[in-house]
Parts: C-alpha cells; structure tokens; sequence
C-alpha cells in the first residue's frame, strides 16, 4: 500500500482503491461531496483513517451515550486524551484505558509495550504524572504453543515498557478461553495524578499560534494501524506486519518529564499525544475542538527514513511523538525544554481562523480538508441489532447444580484453572513499587496506591468476566461494573468512577452489535445506581477471526478513593481468632462459571443473577464498616465461589488457616458464583458493631492458627486441606503450564 | 561438530533505538564520525552434524531464533575446531 | 551533610531517592539533572535506579561515559561515600568504580519483590546501624542484578570484608549471594536493592532507613567531630 | 564511508543464561542436535572515512560498546556500498 508514485484521484475512484484504505463507497461519495471534488491519494487515506472506527467510533458512537458521564466530581468526561474526577485538596485523578488487540496478535512483544507507551501518553498529554498502570489480558487455553508465545510475549513487552518508564504497573487481570485463541486482547490502564491548575486540554486555540512537533522523528511505521484495529484479524495478517509500532521507553520517559515540565509555562496552549492515525488525528482534533484550523508543512516534520510521502507522515503511528499548540514569540523557551532532554521540538505549522486542515509538502498543498469533516462530521452508523438464537436457549435452561462427587479435590482443580491461579508468574516481572507509594501491590483485590503529601490513596483494579457477558450481555454488563466497584470496595476505598474498553467482535454483524449493546445498557445501569460514571473509554471492535466473534468483553477500569490511610484493608486474613462472615446469601448460579468449565468444557445456561440495589447496598454497608474500623479484612467472592475465595484468603504466607461451617447444597456453597458476596473477618469485640452495620452478614466460621482450610457442611467435614498445599498448588499452576520454575 | 553463527538483524525501517542511544554516546566522546549505529545478535551454535542441516537451521530461526516481524537473519556454517 | 542525586535521562528512582532523604531522614538533599550537575559542595553522591539511556548496549554503560562521572570519581577518590543503587550499581561497575559486572537474571525475567539480605559487614559507613549477620527485608527490582566477577576478584572482595549485603534466596544467580560490595577504601557502595524504597512501614519495610542513618552519624563523627 | 562490524561475545568463564535458555527452547521444539548456544552482539556501524580508524575503533570498543571484564570483541572494516 506504501505508494512511491503519486496515484492520481480518478485511479482513486475508478480502481475504488479507497476500499483498499478502508473506506466503502458510500463513505467515498460522502468526502467527495464534502470536497466538492474528488479527493487526492494523501486526502483519502486522512478521511480513511479518521473514520474508521478506531478514531470516529462510528458504530459504538450511538451507544456510547447511554452511558452516565456526568456528576459533580467529573471535572472531564469522555472526550479527551483521559477523564478526570475531582479528588479533593485540588488535585484530581485522571486515567483511561486503552487497547492493542491487533498489534499484539502480529507481534506480542511490541504489541503489548506500544499499547502501554500509547495510555501513558494520553495520560500526561492531560498535563498528569502517571503514577499507575493495570492491564487486561485474554488469551486462549494456556495448552496451546502460540497462547504461551502470545502471553509471555504480551506480559515482557508490559514489562519491557513499564518498567524503564517507570510508571509502576500495580494491578491487572488475566482470563484464558478458546474464544481469545487467535485473538487475544491486550488492554492497558494508566491512572495519573494532577493539580487542577494544571490540567491540559488537547486544543489549538488562538489564531497564529505555532503549532510544535516533540519527540521522536516520524518513520513508516503502524501506517493504517488505525484502520488496521478496525478490520478482522485476518489470517494472513502476515501481510499487515508492517504495521507493527517499535516502541522507545527510555524516549517516552524523557518525553513524560519534559512534557510536564513545559506545561508549567504558560506559552502552551493545548497539548495532544500522536495516537492512533499519528498526526493527522492529533493535529485535526485539536483543531476541531478549539473551532479553528491548521496548516502545517511536513518539510519540518522530523522524519527517520528517507523520502517520506505526505500520505505517510500524516498516517505514520511513529511511537512517543507529541503536538503541542504555544503561543506566537514563545516557541524558542518550549524548545529548550525539550532540548534539556535531548528532544527534538520543532514549529511545524500555525491555527488559522479558517477551519481548514492544510497539509504542504514541498511546497505544494498536498490536502486541504474542513476540519469538521474528519472528526464531528465523520459518519454515524446505527447498526441493526439482532437477538442471537443461542441467547434464548441459555435463557430457557433450568439452573441444575453439576454433580461433584469429591469437593476437596474439585477446590484443587479449580485453584489450578489458569483463570483463578495465582497470577504472580505475571506481576513479578513489574515494577510494582517505583515512585514508593505503592501501599497494596497486585495479588489483592484492588491495587492501592497512597496520595503523598496527604492521608490519601487511591484504589484501582480492571475486571470484567466475558463469561457471563456472553451468556447474557446485559446481566454481565451489571456483573462487570459491579465486581470492580466490589474490589475498590472491599480495599476500603469509595468508588469514583470508571473507564471502559468495549472489545467486540464485527458490529455489523447484528448479533454482536447486539451483544455490545446489550452490555452497555447493562453496564450504563450498574454506573446509575452505584454512582460510577464513565469518564473516558476506549472501543476495539473486529476482534475475530475465522468469522467467530470473542466473547464481548467490555473490560472495566475503576478508580476510587480511600479517604483516610487507615481505611486500606487488605484481601487476607489477618488475625488467629477473628470471625469470618460472608456477607449475602448463596444460591444456584453456575451459568458461565469456572466449575461449569472444568467439568463441561463449555459455558452454558443463564448468567448470575444480580440485583443493583442488593449490591449497592452490601458495598456501602461494607465500605461503612471499614470506615468504622470494624473489619480486619475484605474478599469478593468471584471465580469459583466461596471455597475459592476462602483459600485464597488465606494465601498471604501469614500461617493462618480457616474453620467454616456452612448449611445447604454442598456444590452450591463451596462453588457457585452467586453475585454481591463479600468474605470479610472481624475481631471478637466488634462484631456486634460490625453486625449493626452490615445487615446481610452471615457468621460462618473462626480464622486459625493451625494453616488448615476447614470446611463442614450440614456438619460433615469436606474440605480438610493443608494451606500451604493449596497455595502451592494455585501458586505453582502456571509457571507449571509454561513449563518455567516457579 | 559445526559451528552456525546467526547474525539477526533489524530489519531496514525498524526503529532502533539502542542503535540511536549509542551513536549519540559516541558522538558525546568525540566520535563524531560514525554516521550511524545499528544492532543486531548474534547466536553461535555448536551443532552436531547431520542431513539437511541448512533447512533445519533455518527452521530454527524461522519458528525461534529470529522474529520474523520485524527481523532479517542470516548463517554462516563452519567446522568447528574446538577439541 | 548535604547529598546530591544525580538523574541521568532514563533515571527513575531518584525522586524516590531524593524523597527518602529529604523527606524521610529530613536531610539536605538536591536533585541534580546529570548535564549541570556541580557536585563540589556535596558530601554524598547518590547515584539511583531506573534504566539511564534505556539500558541500552549494556546497564549503565552510557551514563558510565557521561561527564559527571568524572567527577563522582574525583569525589570517590577523596573517600566521601557514593552510594549507588541497582542502576546506580551497575553505572559503578561499568564505570570501574567497583569491581565485576552486572549480567541478566539467571531466569532471564525481571524480578521485582522483597528479599531477605543478610548483612554481611557492619563495620562500613553505610551499615554501622546493622549488626552483622543481622536479616533485613528489601525490595529488589531488575532485570539485570546477576552479580559477576572471576574468582581472583572474588576472594579479593571476600579477603578485603568488600561484600556489605547478601542474599538468603539468590533470586537472580549472584556470584556468592552477592546483593552489594564496597570498594577497597570503604566508600563505595553499590547494591541491587533499593533501601530508598523501604523507608516506611506502609509500604511493607523501613529496614532500609537505617543504611542512610548510619551514613549521617559516621560523617558527622568524621567531619563534624573533627571539625 | 565505511562498514564496521563490531562483533561481541561472552567471555569463555562466563554464564550465558540467554544462551542456555535458547538451547533448552531448540530442545524443546526438537533440535536435539545444538550442542550449546551462546548469545553475542553485533553493531554496525557507519563511518566517515578517516585517520586511524582501526584505532579509533579499538578506542570506542574499549571505551563503550564492550565490557572487558565480561566481553571480547572483535571487528571487520568495509567499504559501504549504500548509495
Ligand atoms: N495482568 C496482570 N497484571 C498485573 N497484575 C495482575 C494481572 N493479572 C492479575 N493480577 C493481579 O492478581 C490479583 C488477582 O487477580 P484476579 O484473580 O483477577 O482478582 P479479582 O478476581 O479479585 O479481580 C490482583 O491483584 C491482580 O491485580
Ligand atoms: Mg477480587
């Protein structure tokens, strides 16, 4: 597709060689009517990349408004590089999540480590330090040779970047399902702290303004990866490796510290990392935004390979590149900050007042385009939504309990199922702890980081079970939200507020359009009533290949805030003696459970129920009883129910066991994955407060000395394990699977 | 026994940037005269011999050695004179 | 006692090394950017982790070269103590300001969680405040904190009391356990783990508060005393 | 100009877990016939023709691009024949 003689615009029309860029003819009538004119090859790959769904969300778009946005603490809602929520002592948290489905796919190393440099930036374009990175992960069955390639490929490139930046990557989850095989998903999380004066927005305001390049030199690289992200992963993707990104951490970090440090001066105006579809979407946008135009002539651009097109400056996806708009006579101060850091910084172009985006090269005009066209203007689609048949089915089945004959040895299995196996293998390779203030590092719920300078901390985590979103999208939708909110939660944190990444298969296909939206609608819901809405997001849609969807999995990323150090609860149990509650009651929900894998090998049936209301009220109850100092420690109950989240409670090398009795069926007490339960201890003389506090509390049992998992049902004694065993089991699971030592 | 030297290299376009790093740290000590940095690996196997050790060779690298992505590769084949 | 943290470009530990001293241990600390750095008026050089120039070619072989490093060897010849720590550690070997090398992790990962370090001398100005063969809990973080030297070397550091910390459980295939060495004079420090970052208990160790400690008390019985 | 290849490699004493852990991967996929594997560097560089170059090669090998207390290394000088 790289093209060394100019192609003219009636080859364009004729051979409709705009598909080939990514835009169907009804979109190719659309931006001649807008030009009045047919479009020249550099015009048409602009309109291509910046409306593919990557960057104009042309199908999600229509969706993405059912979601809550808004609330007295969102200072920035979806829309710019990050949302921002309002923390209090003017300071703000800002953060967004982002993914790199496809890039990972073709080389997972690079893939993964572009995926973070690119969140990092969107981060500090807002003017934040990154102070935090999560990421979510899913590939297929950890049995297969190019699954084991892919994750520890994804998991080094996280490292690779995350470490040398030195952002701490302090949380994160994995899931293993056939459906991720040859699509897996690589979504990163960067979470930044900023002063409210300082906050940046990617605009180009004030006419005559020079508009600056920093950073590294533009190559061929990733051009089309925008449009590249909004295809199916074909299989002779092979052909699409040119487009893999090489990323520069050790140039990211220098481009953080001078970034933050030029934003202190007021000759900077607007501030916009290069992203997706590199400069032009960064350049157009922030022009859009401000309601102005820009030119800019690429005789400036900094360019790493010889005899560059205009087509390929303006659509490279170079890595750690970033616009800057200054203010007329100030150019040369921005400059040498940059120089301090042996960067390059350069003037580039200028705002004009004609909401025009005027590209020279040589001298010539090489595009010149109204700046609305390529992002408001772009087109909008409300895709036809269809009810997948399979959906019906699952709904009509009866929920049965599977039949375990030997619950001990199940709880083994399920604690080496890759999905619930201790995820250190991954979490060991980051830097967890630089920027010291890491106070919960990943292994617990929610990652807890501590605000210095103030009795602060936030807590961060990613979740989304696609099991249960595939069985029904709009009870998963809830599940998701809910399940973050429950981690922030049982850290001792208050839920703020939340950033999504919509991975989806083809939505033109109206059963997965359906599912997307059902999920939202779901997931909008859960934001309504525990009071998180959406500051920023991220959509990847075409993740499929050979025709079948992914599950729809709409990770979520939520942030909240622990008002006062002394709330950070930990996830293990602390004290011999302490009593162990659960709190909420257990019923038969297996529909997309970990247990329904093992034995079945497929998810089928109706997902978990969940009610909002019961879970709205369960979280602030408990967060309550936190705050009271009642409670020593604070689990949810997730994968594999309750005997999971009891063992792994006890995971903490602290010599500790547990003595529970419970009453009922008991393959639905130890594994069903009933919604909105907590397993939280609490000492001898506070549990009548404790109990004051949390109306759904149920006493089950003691913690203990003798580091044994006990438990008895209906008074028999089915779980009688050594502790130490167990967590050498879940611990030694996948390293095991790689074939690696533990 | 045969020694195989694997010289992978970056493939041309592929950013560099240790390349980089270290052209610009010669130039810092006064060795202003190198235009251009690039690196690159070198694997040195010792191999016991056996039919078709070309395209086994290359099999290696194809599946292990090289990425293939965004790397070029290349062997040389020589006896081996270690006792 | 005045410190300087020098950040080379690709530094990223020394705001925490500069917040655990000045903040922590409330000592006069300034954060210095490589290039400007005048080191004249400082009593203690620290030189901190991260990856200085991406760790590209080797660990800290390029900031090795840098101008600055002229002087902390200027400064190391005087015998005022320079601390280097993981990268800082590997900038001082590279830089021949102690001895052997810094190789890739025998499990070739990074590796970033608490270890258990044993102190093997007490007697240095980094570690009076520890009594040998005392245990102590540290983070570590990095990819390449394999330690290697040839035996010469080797029973040259064990002869000379150089070896200042060990590991209990080798996470990386350190020659001898090795986590830090001092050179022959005493004033040299470099190790792989990072006391700068176990300053507070919230964050799950201060055990490395007090190799700091005894930094300040022995300058201040050297110089102050004297003075 | 002037092609230098610089190439790099472990001295005999020291432990190549990179290299081992290639040999191990061979194995695995079935290459039982690599003996050892052992992991170098190579850099290329660029340069302006001038005085003493191999010097001042030697100068730059010493100075940066190799460690001597656990790597040897070795060059070749070409002619460049890029454009
Ligand atoms: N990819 C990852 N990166 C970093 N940490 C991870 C990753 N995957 C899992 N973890 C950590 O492992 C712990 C357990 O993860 P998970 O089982 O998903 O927890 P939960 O079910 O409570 O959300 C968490 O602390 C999480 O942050
Ligand atoms: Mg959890």
């Amino acid at each position: 597709m790289l093209q060394t003689h100019e192609i003219s615009p009636e080859e364009i029309e004729n051979d409709a060689l705009y598909r080939d860029m990514g835009l169907n003819d009804e979109e190719y009538q659309m931006v001649k009517t807008i030009l009045q004119r047919r479009p020249n090859y550099t015009e048409t790959g602009i309109f291509s990349v910046m409306w593919s769904e990557h960057c104009s969300y042309k199908s999600s778009k229509p969706l993405l408004k059912k979601f809550p946005t808004k609330a007295p603490h969102v200072l920035q809602g979806p829309g710019e590089g990050a949302g921002i929520i309002d923390i209090g002592d003017q300071q703000a948290v800002v953060f967004k999540v982002e993914s790199h489905n496809h890039p990972s796919a073709v080389e997972p190393y690079q893939g993964a480590a572009t995926g973070v440099g690119g969140i990092i930036r969107d981060v500090f374009s807002m003017g934040a330090r990154p102070i935090a990175l999560l990421n979510s992960l899913r590939f297929g069955p950890l049995t297969s040779e190019r699954t084991k390639y892919l994750f520890t490929g994804v998991v080094d490139g996280i490292a690779g970047y995350g470490n040398c930046v030195g952002v701490p990557t302090v949380g994160g989850e994995v899931q293993f399902d056939d459906c991720y095989q040859e699509n897996p998903l690589v979504n990163a999380m960067c979470v930044g702290l900023i002063d409210h004066e300082d906050i940046q927005k990617g605009v180009a305001t004030g006419i005559g303004n020079t508009v600056i390049y920093a950073g590294a030199p533009t190559g061929r690289d990733g051009i089309h990866g925008a449009t590249f992200a909004s295809d199916d992963l074909a299989e002779d993707s092979l052909k699409d490796r040119p487009a893999v990104q090489v990323g520069d951490p050790f140039m990211e970090k220098l481009l953080i510290e001078a970034c933050l440090e030029v934003i202190q001066s007021d000759a900077v105006v607007g501030m916009q990392d290069m992203g997706a579809a590199g400069l032009t979407s960064s350049a157009s946008e922030m022009a859009s935004k401000a309601g102005t135009g820009l030119e800019m002539d690429l005789d400036y651009v900094p360019q790493r390979e010889q005899n560059m097109s205009a087509y390929e400056l303006m659509l490279s996806e170079s890595q750690e590149r970033m616009l800057l708009v200054v203010k007329k006579g100030r150019e040369q101060e921005i400059i040498e900050v940059f120089q301090k850091y042996g960067l390059q910084a350069v003037a580039v172009g200028k705002v004009i007042k004609e909401k025009a985006f005027r590209i020279f090269q040589h001298a010539k005009l090489m595009a010149d385009i109204p700046v609305d066209a390529l992002a408001e203007e772009a087109p909008v689609y409300h895709l036809p939504a269809k009810e997948p048949t399979y959906f019906q089915t699952f709904q009509q089945m009866e929920a049965t309990v599977p039949t375990v004959s030997d619950h001990a040895q199940t709880l083994k299995q399920l604690l080496q199922q890759p999905t619930i196996a201790s995820k250190e293998w991954v979490y060991k390779q980051y830097d967890s702890m630089v920027q010291t203030n890491t106070v919960v590092a990943p292994g617990s719920d929610a990652a807890v980081v501590r605000i210095k300078g103030t009795d602060k901390a936030l807590a961060m985590t990613t979740d989304c079970n696609s099991r249960y979103i595939y069985l029904d999208p709009e009870t998963g939708g809830k599940i998701a939200v809910a399940e973050a909110a429950r981690n922030i939660v049982c850290s001792g944190a208050k839920p703020l507020g939340l950033t999504d990444g919509l991975n989806f298969g083809n939505p033109t296909n109206p059963e997965v359009f359906w599912q997307m939206e059902k999920s939202v609608e779901g997931m909008a819901a859960a934001c309504d009533e525990l009071a998180t809405p959406v500051v920023s997001g991220n959509v990847s849609l075409y993740n499929q290949s050979g025709g079948k969807a992914v599950f729809p999995t709409p990770v979520v990323g939520m942030v909240g805030l622990h008002a006062s150090l002394a709330h950070i609860t930990p996830s293990f149990f602390q004290h011999a003696g302490d009593a162990i509650y659960v709190i909420g009651e257990t019923d038969c929900a297996f529909g997309g459970s970990e247990l329904q894998l093992l034995l079945y090998g497929k998810y089928e049936g109706k997902a978990p129920y969940i009610d909002l209301q019961v879970e709205k009220k369960r979280q602030d109850q408990l967060l309550a009883a936190i705050q009271e100092g009642t409670v020593t420690s604070a689990h949810d109950v997730a994968e594999g129910g309750l005997a999971v989240a009891l063992a792994e409670s006890l995971f903490s090398n602290q010599k500790l066991g547990a003595t529970v009795e419970l009453n009922g069926d008991p393959t639905t007490m130890l594994f069903s994955e009933t919604q909105s339960r907590f397993i939280v201890t609490v000492q001898e003389e506070q549990k009548e407060s404790f109990e004051n506090v949390v109306e759904d509390a149920i006493e089950i049992g003691k913690v203990t000395s003798d580091e044994m998992l006990q438990i008895s049902i209906n008074g028999e004694k089915l779980v009688f394990e050594s502790v130490s065993l167990l967590q050498a089991q879940w611990k030694g699971a996948i390293p095991c699977m790689l074939k690696t030592e533990a | 026994m045969k020694k195989v030297m694997v010289h992978i290299t970056l493939k041309a376009g592929v950013l560099d940037p240790q390349g980089k790093a270290i052209q610009r740290s010669l130039h810092a000590l006064g060795y202003t005269e190198v235009e251009e940095a690039r690196v690159g690996k070198m694997i040195e196997l010792q191999m016991e011999e056996g039919p078709q050790l070309e395209t086994r060779i290359t099999e290696m690298c194809d599946k292990l050695l090289a990425n293939p992505v965004i790397e070029n590769y290349q062997f040389t084949i020589e006896e081996d004179v270690r006792s | 006692m005045k410190f300087a943290v020098v950040t080379f470009p690709g530094s990223n530990c020394d705001k925490d090394m500069y917040e655990a001293v000045k903040n922590i241990l409330k000592a006069d600390a300034d954060l210095l950017w490589y290039e400007h750095a005048n080191l004249e008026n400082y009593d203690a050089i620290l030189l901190p982790g991260g990856f200085s120039y991406g760790d590209y070619l080797r660990t800290g072989a390029i900031a090795a070269t840098s101008k600055v490093m002229q002087q902390v060897k200027q400064h190391a010849a005087q015998g005022k103590p320079v601390l280097g720590v993981c990268n800082g550690f590997q900038i001082l070997t590279e830089s021949g300001l102690l001895p052997g090398a810094l190789l890739r992790n025998k499990k070739l990962s990074f590796m970033c969680h608490q270890e258990t370090l044993t102190v093997e001398n007490s007697q240095t100005i980094f570690t009076t405040a520890y009594t040998k063969g005392e245990t102590i809990q540290l983070p570590i973080a990095h990819g390449e904190g394999n330690y290697y030297c040839d035996e010469i070397t080797l029973q040259e550091l064990t002869e000379n009391q150089q070896i200042v910390f060990t590991y209990q459980n080798n996470p990386n295939g350190s020659v001898a356990n090795i986590a830090g060495i001092v050179n022959k004079q005493g004033n040299v420090l470099g190790m792989m783990p990072h006391p700068e970052r176990a300053v507070e208990q919230l964050l799950g160790s201060a055990d490395g508060l007090r190799l700091f400690q005894s930094l300040i008390h022995n300058w201040r019985e050297t110089y102050v005393a004297n003075a």
